[in-house]
């Protein structure tokens, strides 16, 4: 391998360990085109409207919905704004949405979601509001109907429950990191390779983060399953 | 009108655990005054409370309000909540809104009066818990003191007959204390408000309050005037209580050290009637 | 606890309407995008970095180091920008500047993959010292204003708002769990940093969720029956506060224009 | 070894924000004594107990440990952290584990001691504190007194030399509050510890602290044994505190009512002295 190289994988490795990787999967303030900033939003909006009618229904029937809802947007927003040491840094900010879904279904969490994704790109810098749409769509919308999925069908399956915690929370971490990186790729096709080449460059380098992150946020859910199932 | 404007009768309250939090309680509140709930830990104060706002149904007895039982209806509770404020321990379970004006006309809206008569009450309330100075601070950026102010006004502002308080002085330093009570007794005498409150201050309760309960495991233990509970020692103790200090010092002169203070004075509590017990106890004796 | 916020409510620049600053910033920000250009870009940053420490008085360093927060995410997909992969045979076609081969791929950086790269780096800069200026002057409580001036549906808004409170409830809980934590050694290690994240994070999971009751009770208390309603201050803003961000837009698209030619 | 087990050297602490938590504070904590650091909310009790263990880097000034400056590498302060063990306010905040016996061995557990050595440290904090029977409970389902001593139990487990408390006593009822104190005051007794709490409960102060310091403000307006600051009294009403009330009592006897206690005894804010001074004066007019 060439210094070159050697220096690159350097840089890339001493991203993976920087403390600050939790916003590392928001699309910042001002990096997609404008055509994109607002396909992405056209497309998510439907989700909201939805998820603001199944909660008003919810709420209607017991207005305490109201409160836990927020509550669970505050939760998942103190997660991603807490100032964990270096040492666990890199692998201790879940983004919560997995863990929503499940336990209030998707289509309450895409609100939550937004909601949260709006808090942090103001109050915490992460993610910005231009990328709103873009950024709602991995994370308020795919995360969850993920998660969601995959754990009914791991419990349709009769597999264990730590399993179908697992695998909803990692996944739905994976492919708001997949989508993401698809969404990148759109907005700047590589030349060589085309939007897929682009797609690939994205997830490569992404991976150093997302794929311990998913890992490790399947981990804490199970734990923090598994104290809600004794309550 | 009665007498009493709140009445419990053979209260029973079971949570879902079996636990009994109150048994046989009968408790009558007497308008305009104030009334103090004693009891350790545990004993069933809080229940008590969220009982005489309609929080909580209890199992069995009876509440009286202005002499009529509680009417647990939609419409009877939203009477009864207006009527019956609480204002919690921790202020932090009841700010619900980042905006301190917001906060404070929240029961005012609930009460869907008329957006002029809100402001003018809103501003009433916060001129008189003295926070009008924080009206545009978001509730976060406040001193646990000033959060407690807020959770008063959002529950003075809406008039009520009766202000039940949970432990008011809870974490408040020394000097908070007194203004929050100060603040209190202004309120009562010019809305003429029925105050109830529970705290683990001794020390205030002969200062602010005319008649005292003390709550054990969810039963009445003792009962009167706070003169007369304070005179009841020996019980006080078994409950997990203890005098005021200054009670307990005039007691030891009067029992131990061969002082004879007056049936009146040997059962002083607050330091305006030691005063006089021992100055009483001097002219007696002649100096 | 979030500084952002704290200096929202300090800054010099709170009694400016609300409508002025968004505008403001929501103009420049669309600008920035639009205009595509490094100059225009570095030149709106300079701007809101500026009014943002003149005018509202935060500390330069605090705005510079905000400016690090998207860092991760700059420099990783920057560099996913730059960087091209190609098979050797095409590599005639592009000038690698800086390359090496792996696997009998060629991989490296291409001159026109990092203007492209600085050019995005830069307008990523450009919009979000908008952004900052934003936030950093404008309490959350007078944005949430706009939105329901705007009609957002009420649901949405009183979810914020609650949503808004809570945070800094457990936001303050956590950070007394962590330093309680802290102070017991819960964090020297990774094994023993891993198990006190554990405790941490469903801790905090177990205290909100004993909140969310609390808070329900006391809320019923003072005669929730599931509406949220409250005294809305009116927003207040004459046309000058529209007239001049606009017109401040339109200088900047004709500064634009004149670079573009 | 030095007298003074902690000591602080012109501490200023200023957070982000610019204000200054603390300035010049310059403190000297004797080695197995009980040090009361009074003063109002937001005075910088708790900014200064969480320099002491190192959580909180002081922007200027030192402290010392032992007369060693503190020593803020990873390994000074995980030493730092077993020495100076902190018991914060509300217990909530320190209990995280699911059971009782688990979160008293959190602190040993980090401290990666072998399973024999850590159940057999439990065991004596939990014995220490009278919390064996809860040993399987659930945290959450406790007392808050429970609460209270098994927050004090994990600390003690890690067996430091230095205790700090903040507000021990604070929502304990007044039963809960002596036997939290002759809890400390035992451990002290026979571990040799040293304490150090803040506390608004003044009454307590002269009964069980040694030495007494009042902050106002971030900085240290007044210090000295507690009998002499306590002495000072225009000065502590300055700070938002007051007078225990039994110390109020004698003062206004003395000033207001024409009893002349003799220099040592017009001073006195304890039960047993005032009641000495009361005796003396009796004695002294002739009775």
């Amino acid at each position: 391998m060439s210094g070159k190289n050697q220096t690159v994988l350097g840089l890339i490795l001493m991203i993976a360990l920087f403390p600050q990787s939790a916003s590392a999967m928001h699309i910042m303030e001002g990096y997609l085109p404008p055509l994109w900033c607002v396909s992405w939003g056209a497309a998510s909006i439907p989700f909201i409207v939805m998820g603001l009618f199944s909660i008003q229904k919810t709420v209607n029937l017991n207005p305490k919905v109201k409160i836990i809802l927020a509550m669970a947007g505050a939760y998942t927003f103190a997660l991603s704004a807490l100032k964990i040491p270096s040492v666990t840094g890199s692998c201790s900010h879940p983004t919560g949405a997995g863990l929503g879904a499940m336990v209030f279904g998707p289509l309450a969490m895409t609100v939550i979601g937004l909601i949260v994704l709006v808090f942090q790109a103001l109050l915490l810098g992460h993610g910005g509001l231009t990328t709103l749409g873009a950024n709602m769509f991995s994370m308020a919308i795919v995360g969850p109907f993920v998660a969601y999925g995959l754990f009914k069908l791991v419990r349709k399956l009769s597999g264990p429950l730590w399993l179908a915690v697992f695998l909803g929370a990692s996944c739905s971490n994976f492919f708001t990191y997949v989508v993401t990186s698809f969404q990148l790729g759109l907005a700047y096709p590589s030349p060589s390779g085309g939007i897929f080449g682009s797609v690939a460059k994205f997830l490569g380098v992404f991976s150093f983060t997302q794929i311990p992150l998913a890992i490790s946020e399947g981990i804490i859910t199970i734990v923090v399953f598994n104290v809600i199932k004794t309550y | 009108m009665t007498d009493n404007i709140l009445e419990t009768k053979e209260l029973l309250f079971v949570y879902t655990d079996k636990t009994k939090a109150l048994e046989n309680v009968n408790i009558k509140i007497k308008r305009s005054q104030t009334t103090a709930i004693l009891g350790g830990n545990g004993a069933g104060k809080s229940t008590l409370f969220l009982c005489f706002n309609g929080i909580l149904k209890p199992v069995g007895g009876t509440i009286l309000y202005n002499g009529q039982p509680l009417d647990y209806s939609h419409n009877g509770l939203k009477h009864l909540r207006r009527k019956v404020g609480i204002v919690f321990q921790d202020p932090d379970n009841q700010l619900f809104s980042a905006s301190v004006y917001k906060d404070i006309s929240f029961g005012l809206m609930n009460m869907k009066l008329e957006e002029k008569d809100i402001r003018q009450k809103v501003d009433i309330a916060m001129d008189r818990t003295g926070i009008s100075h924080l009206k545009d601070r978001p509730t976060h950026s406040l001193s646990f003191g000033q959060k407690k102010r807020v959770a008063i006004a959002g529950v003075l502002a809406m008039e009520p007959e009766v202000l039940i308080l949970d432990e008011p002085t809870a974490g408040l330093d020394p000097c908070g204390v007194s203004e929050i009570m100060k603040l209190l007794k202004n309120a009562q005498k010019e809305l003429g408000i029925t105050c109830v409150l529970s705290t683990h201050d001794i020390d205030i309760v002969p200062l602010y309050c005319d008649y005292t309960y003390v709550l054990s495991n969810g039963n009445v233990k003792v009962e009167g005037t706070t003169d007369q509970v304070f005179s009841n020692k020996d019980a006080l103790r078994k409950m997990n209580l203890r005098l005021p200090r200054v009670g307990h010092l005039i007691e030891i002169l009067n029992n131990k050290d061969g002082f004879e203070f007056s049936e009146n004075d040997e059962t002083a509590v607050t330091i305006a009637k030691a005063r006089r017990a021992i100055i009483n106890w001097r002219d007696r004796n002649g100096k | 606890m979030i500084n952002i916020d704290k200096y929202a409510y300090n800054s010099k620049l709170k009694k400016v309407s609300v409508i002025r600053k968004l505008l403001f910033s929501l103009f420049a920000l669309g600008i920035c995008i639009w205009a595509d250009s490094i100059a225009i870009s570095v030149f709106i940053a300079l701007i809101m970095i500026l009014v943002t420490y003149k005018k509202g008085e935060v500390p330069l360093g605090f705005i510079l180091k905000l400016m690090l927060v998207p860092f991760v995410f700059l420099l990783m997909s920057t560099l996913a920008i730059t960087i091209e992969i190609t098979r050797p045979e095409n590599l005639s076609e592009r000038m690698f500047i800086l390359s090496g081969s792996i696997a009998g791929l060629q991989i490296g950086a291409t001159i026109e993959g990092i203007k492209d790269a600085l050019n995005i780096f830069f307008k990523a800069l450009g919009t979000i010292s908008c952004l900052y200026f934003l936030s950093l002057s404008t309490p959350m409580l007078e944005l949430m204003a706009v939105l329901r001036k705007l009609k957002v549906p009420k649901l949405l808004i009183e979810l914020m708002g609650l949503t808004y409170r809570f945070i800094f409830i457990l936001l303050e809980t956590a950070e007394n769990i962590f330093v309680s934590q802290r102070a017991r050694l819960g964090y020297e290690g990774l094994s023993s940093g891993f198990r006190s994240v554990k405790i941490l994070f469903s801790s905090l999971f177990i205290r909100s969720f004993k909140r969310s009751d609390e808070i329900y009770r006391s809320l019923e208390a003072r005669g929730y029956d599931g509406e949220l309603n409250f005294l809305e201050e009116e927003i207040r803003f004459c046309c000058k506060d529209v007239i001049n961000p606009a017109m401040f837009a339109f200088l900047m698209v004709l500064l634009t224009l004149s670079l573009k030619e």
